[in-house]
């Protein structure tokens, strides 16, 4: 049996190397060689058995508390919100048109007090998302960050529909120049995650059929208890 | 057998004690019946459980995995687990199969094994039934499996099962004459088809070393025969995954599928089992010829746990070269037992004649 | 004219042989499209005698996703995260192939960190590939344990991937006029971590399996492919490398930062499985020695020449390039009309042309040949569809 | 071979070969009924021995009424690239096939058939390669529209 590992360098071409051959032998020292080459191979499994620290695997989810995602992870596409709950996104709906496959949608309006246009709504579907990261590089604003945590599995994928602005209304930077507290709580108004035009609260988008709007209440933001499709649907028909 | 053996270990089978009990009383018979019956069955459900058990946790370990971990501790009821998995689930019959040979088919060739199990003689006392042709009946009985293998595939109605009993069949009947031929070996240098016998005969030493080289040589054949036989990698082709998806099983689902299931891991039991017992003395401690003192120091350990060592470690083997080898191709399967091992085996078959003729073995007993 | 048009039943239909009564009969069967050792929804329909292979009718389709139709309706830079879905497992490859088509035909011109990063990524990913098959050729010839070796082995650079890149498979990462992120501080550490590692595990895939005679005999001979049909057939990459054609698009092209590092086209000398195998196991220790060499010569400069949000546009015009993924030339063809997306997008996969040699290979082999030989031509079956 | 000296040599061997404009690479254009000779001298004339047919594609130009079919060639003994096209109208796509120089062009052939409709001449198993046999329309032509579209919304 000739070594695999053997480089066999060709003289005729340089910059190539070849794969050996295979050559074949008597019948004894095949059958020996054979024997020996089977042996080698029992004494790598075999050194894996015998040092259980070479074992990779990890003991999800017993190991939440130390299992660290990288910090480029792509998992959640978030909004970044600084210590006072504002974010910076006015509404210019570049990362709406950067979206390869319109999972983004920015929903604007004008403001009650000033009447500039500013975001109502940042609906995303992380269920037709590719996470390619787009929208996060083409906002001029620094809005958008793709979050680590991956733990986003739901029963009922109407939930991954959903808002990520906590409140709709100008600003971070707009908002500070609004020196009159009351006139500030009059630009805002608060956003929760499964509100607006969502199939949680009776929308219907393309592919995804409407919940139920009563059901949206009880849904929140954990999501979960709207499991059973079917039996929603059935008794919103049934009303 | 000369004075070596001692008659603390002379066998009394299960069934032995039934004829016995017989005259008494007819329940005590019955009972001890039920006990023989009882006990296999339970013995197979136990056995194949822990079997599966070990299997997964030294392949994860092979494969620097952990194997289960979920159900217990280091999940040890995970095959608790997943037997009442399969015992739950809906068994599908295929529309178009044979329905009555599908349904049969499992229970043939858990039957084979179970036939075999019964005259194992695992110790001294655990022994169901001594009979006297042992070998030749075992050589009988296990080819109920090969029968089950042929009816699942032929029934199922499906290409792919169909290939793969055919492949079994073909590669058990072959593999059947070399380790025939092993098994002959050790009946040569035992005299005797009785397999408490053949485990007293080794009471001066184990047959494979006792007969320069011929006894390592036929084990070496009956061990590789055999795993053929109970088609483990590397020849398990006749359920090879990746060529066959499941082989002759791809149709079963639930209970029968269990049922093929158990039989493979209780076929391996007693493959490393009957290897024990033919080669390695069986439930006899290790002995060497006439040195009393060591042989004494030997018969401390009791004979129960000499058998379950030598067969652990048998299995370990073959559990070990599942998780590190390739499987063959059919044809060179085919080609390994009628090239290789066939001629090797009578040779070795003749070898063995000369050396029993002419008593050439270590510590000849008779 | 004489086109005429069939049907897979015309093909699959049977001759009765009756002329004599031990006349045997070829069968049928479907290998696919859920089978073990396809490896995705790759359907085989296989003419049989018995257990030996007499034609191979592919049947493709099953993950057809009408890739090329979607770009008409994409920008430039939206098209490349679908370059991802191709072949996933040489992710980045493909993402550098449509990004180079592009810069290409918009004239943007990379500084040489770009260039490096760029090559640096694409040959750990063409290292994590072959490590990924390496696995599953063992398992698709009944050795479980190489598979989850080689899993093992490929987690550490999807790690060095998700740390730089934030993606373990689609990452996305090379995008027109560079990179999307810069590299991680960590990322040569764990890169030099990786060489150190995986050089020894290198040498144990060779004890576990080049060396095991099981193996060698069931690839020795089997599945032979001379060059000159491997041309013909449209196999490239190491398939075609395997038998004997040194072509390799980093030498000849010599894209990216591949001039200025050494390294050696492995070629096999009788095209059968064996030198595919061979060949992809020494491409590894090639493009690890590839990765030594740049690794310490990272040069300075940015990570992106121009800015993600501007928009691009093409030249009226058409533009074909090419580049060596793990599994072979990925050529992007594309048909601009000087607007923002483009007129026709085409990408010329590697799977999709090596998977016929597989028509040309197999027949006369035995079942378990046939998953040898298709597992040696590696084929990812979403390169296939598109 | 530099790509002017390329198509010098493609021009003096088939003189209805024409440079097509507006491509990165040395490019000409031919007439239908002129395809099947230039190819069987550009794999078998050693001058070119173009033994690899990288791509075969089509491009579906509506508005001109025409099917541009793009052929990519590569020769490994002398490691140049040609690119060749030809026009069918699209309301008779029929080229002649190319199968007996390159066997991939069987499959890629299949391909553009089964996305344009293009017919090929002498193809010896012409059928769909991605869809179903019965699928109705040819998937990448521009005017194709079936019930799964989707548009994307605003």
């Amino acid at each position: 049996m000739m070594q695999a590992t053997d480089k066999q360098e060709n003289p005729t071409r340089s910059g190539l190397v070849t794969a050996p051959e295979l050559k074949r032998h008597g019948f004894f020292r095949n059958v020996f060689s054979g024997i020996k080459s089977l042996l080698e191979g029992m004494k790598v499994t075999f050194h894996y058995l015998s040092h259980p620290s070479t074992v990779v695997t990890q003991q999800y989810p017993e190991n939440r508390a130390t299992l660290k995602m990288m910090e480029r992870y792509r998992a959640l596409l978030t909004m970044i919100h600084d210590e006072n709950g504002l974010h910076k996104c006015t509404g210019c709906q570049i990362c709406h048109d950067n979206c390869p496959n319109a999972s983004i949608n920015v929903v604007t309006r004008s403001n009650p007090v000033s009447g500039k246009k500013e975001l109502d709504r940042y609906i995303w579907r992380m269920d037709s998302c590719t996470f390619c990261n787009l929208c996060v590089q083409v906002c001029p604003f620094g809005v958008l960050k793709m979050d680590g945590s991956f733990e986003g599995a739901v029963y009922d994928r109407r939930l991954f529909v959903f808002t990520l602005n906590h409140y709709a209304g100008p600003a971070a930077g707009l908002l500070a120049k609004v020196a009159d507290p009351e006139e500030r709580k009059k630009m805002i108004e608060p956003r929760d995650r499964y509100s607006g035009p969502v199939p949680l609260n009776g929308q219907e988008l393309a592919g995804v059929k409407a919940l139920k709007k009563a059901e949206s209440g009880c849904c929140g933001g954990s999501g979960g208890c709207c499991s059973d499709s079917q039996g929603s649907q059935g008794s919103k028909e049934m009303k | 057998m000369t004075g070596i053996t001692e008659n603390i270990w002379q066998a009394k089978t299960v069934a032995q004690r039934a004829a016995e009990a017989l005259p008494e009383s007819v329940w005590f018979a019955l009972g001890y019946m039920v006990l023989g019956v009882v006990g296999v069955a339970a013995f197979i459900a136990v056995l194949g459980m822990g079997l599966i058990y070990a299997e997964r946790k030294i392949a994860g370990h092979f494969q620097c995995r952990l194997g289960p971990m979920r159900v217990g501790w280091h999940g040890i009821f995970q095959t608790v687990a997943d037997t009442l998995k399969l015992l739950l689930k809906e068994d599908v019959v295929p529309a178009q199969a044979d329905k009555f040979l599908h349904i049969l088919a499992p229970l043939f060739t858990l039957l084979g094994t179970i036939l075999v199990l019964a005259v194992l003689p695992m110790s001294p006392i655990v022994h169901v039934s001594d009979v006297n042709i042992g070998v030749v009946y075992v050589g009988a009985v296990s080819g109920f499996g090969v029968l089950g293998i042929l009816l699942g595939g032929w029934s199922s109605n499906n290409k792919w099962s169909l290939l793969g009993a055919m492949r079994a069949g073909a590669q058990i009947i072959s593999y059947e004459i070399s380790a025939t031929l092993a098994l002959l070996v050790v009946v040569l240098f035992s005299g005797t088809l009785r397999l408490s016998e053949i485990v007293e005969s080794q009471a001066a030493g184990w047959w494979i070393w006792r007969a320069h080289g011929v006894g390592i040589v036929a084990f070496l054949l009956f061990f590789i025969a055999s795993l053929a036989e109970i088609n483990r990698t590397p020849f398990d082709i006749p359920e090879g995954e990746s060529e066959l998806t499941a082989g002759f099983h791809t149709e079963y689902s639930g209970m029968r599928f269990a049922f093929f299931f158990l039989a493979e891991f209780i076929n391996m039991f007693i493959v490393a089992a009957l290897t024990a017992t033919l080669f390695l003395g069986g439930w006899m401690p290790f002995h060497i010829g006439d040195f009393a003192g060591f042989n004494a120091i030997m018969d401390m350990i009791p004979p129960g746990l000499w058998f379950t060592g030598k067969t652990a470690f048998l299995v370990f083997l073959i559990m070990w070269f599942r998780w590190t080898f390739p499987r063959l191709r059919v044809d060179q399967l085919m080609r390994l037992e009628w090239k290789v091992l066939l001629p090797i085996g009578f040779a070795n078959l003749i070898a063995a004649a000369v050396v029993v003729l002419f008593n050439f073995y270590f510590f000849p007993v008779r | 004219m004489s086109v005429h048009i069939t049907t897979l039943d015309d093909r699959v239909r049977l001759r009765q042989d009756d002329s004599s009564p031990l006349s045997t009969q070829e069968y049928f069967v479907n290998m696919g499209p859920q089978h073990p050792s396809t490896h995705g929804v790759l359907r085989l329909v296989l003419k049989l005698d018995g257990e030996t292979v007499r034609e191979v009718i592919p049947v493709l389709g099953y993950i057809h996703r009408g890739i090329e139709k979607m770009g008409e309706h994409q920008s430039y830079r939206q098209f490349v995260h679908l370059s991802d879905r191709l072949d996933y497992l040489s992710a980045l490859i493909n993402n550098w192939a449509v990004s180079m088509t592009i810069e290409k035909a918009a004239n943007i011109e990379l500084n040489d960190r770009i260039q490096v990063i760029r090559t640096l990524m694409a040959e750990l990913q063409r290292i994590q590939s072959h490590q990924l098959w390496w696995g599953v050729f063992g398992m698709d010839l009944g050795a479980f344990t190489p598979f989850l070796y080689g899993f093992r082995d490929r987690e550490i650079i999807a790690d060095i991937f998700e740390e730089t890149v934030g993606a373990r498979l689609t990452m996305n990462y090379i995008q027109p006029g560079g990179l999307m992120y810069d590299i991680h501080p960590g990322f040569v550490k764990r890169v030099k971590a990786f060489l150190q590692y995986f050089k020894p595990k290198l040498a144990e895939y060779e004890t576990l399996l080049s060396g095991n005679v099981i193996l060698q005999e069931r690839l020795r001979g089997v599945g032979r492919m001379d060059g000159q049909t491997a041309l013909s057939i449209g196999a490239t990459g190491p398939v075609l490398r395997a038998s004997g054609v040194p072509l390799d698009l980093r030498k000849s092209e010599a894209y990216g930062s591949y001039g200025k590092v050494a390294f050696d086209v492995v070629i096999g000398k009788n095209g059968d499985c064996w030198d595919r195998y061979w060949v992809r196991l020494e491409e590894m220790r090639q493009s690890m020695k590839i990765v030594e060499q740049l690794i310490d010569n990272i040069p300075e400069g940015k990570h992106m020449v121009m800015k993600p949000a501007v928009k691009i546009k093409l030249p009226e015009g058409c533009y074909y390039n090419q580049v060596e993924t793990a599994r072979g030339i990925l050529g992007v063809y594309i048909v601009s009309d000087g607007k923002e997306s483009p007129y026709r997008i085409h990408l010329r996969t590697p799977n999709f042309n090596n998977l016929w040699a597989i028509t040309e290979t197999a027949a006369n082999w035995r079942l378990g040949d046939l998953v040898a030989i298709l597992s040696s031509l590696d084929v990812v079956v979403p390169d296939i569809d598109r | 071979m530099d790509s002017a000296n390329l198509l010098t040599a493609v021009a003096a061997a088939e003189p209805n070969a024409k440079p097509r404009e507006k491509a990165d690479r040395a490019a000409v254009q031919v007439p239908v009924g002129n395809l099947s000779a230039l190819m069987k001298r550009l794999r078998n004339d050693s001058t070119f021995a173009f033994d690899m047919l990288c791509d075969h594609t089509a491009v579906d130009w509506s508005e001109q009424g025409t099917f541009e079919l793009v052929y990519q060639l590569y020769s490994t003994v002398h490691g140049h690239y040609l690119m060749v096209t030809t026009s069918v109208p699209r309301v008779s796509p029929i080229v002649p096939t190319v199968r007996e120089f390159w066997r991939i062009a069987e499959f890629q052939e299949r391909e553009v058939y089964d996305m344009f409709g293009v017919l090929y001449d002498g193809h010896p198993d012409l059928r769909r390669l991605f869809l179903e046999d019965d699928w109705k329309g040819f998937p990448l032509r521009k005017d194709y529209t079936d019930d799964f579209m989707l548009e994307r919304p605003e």
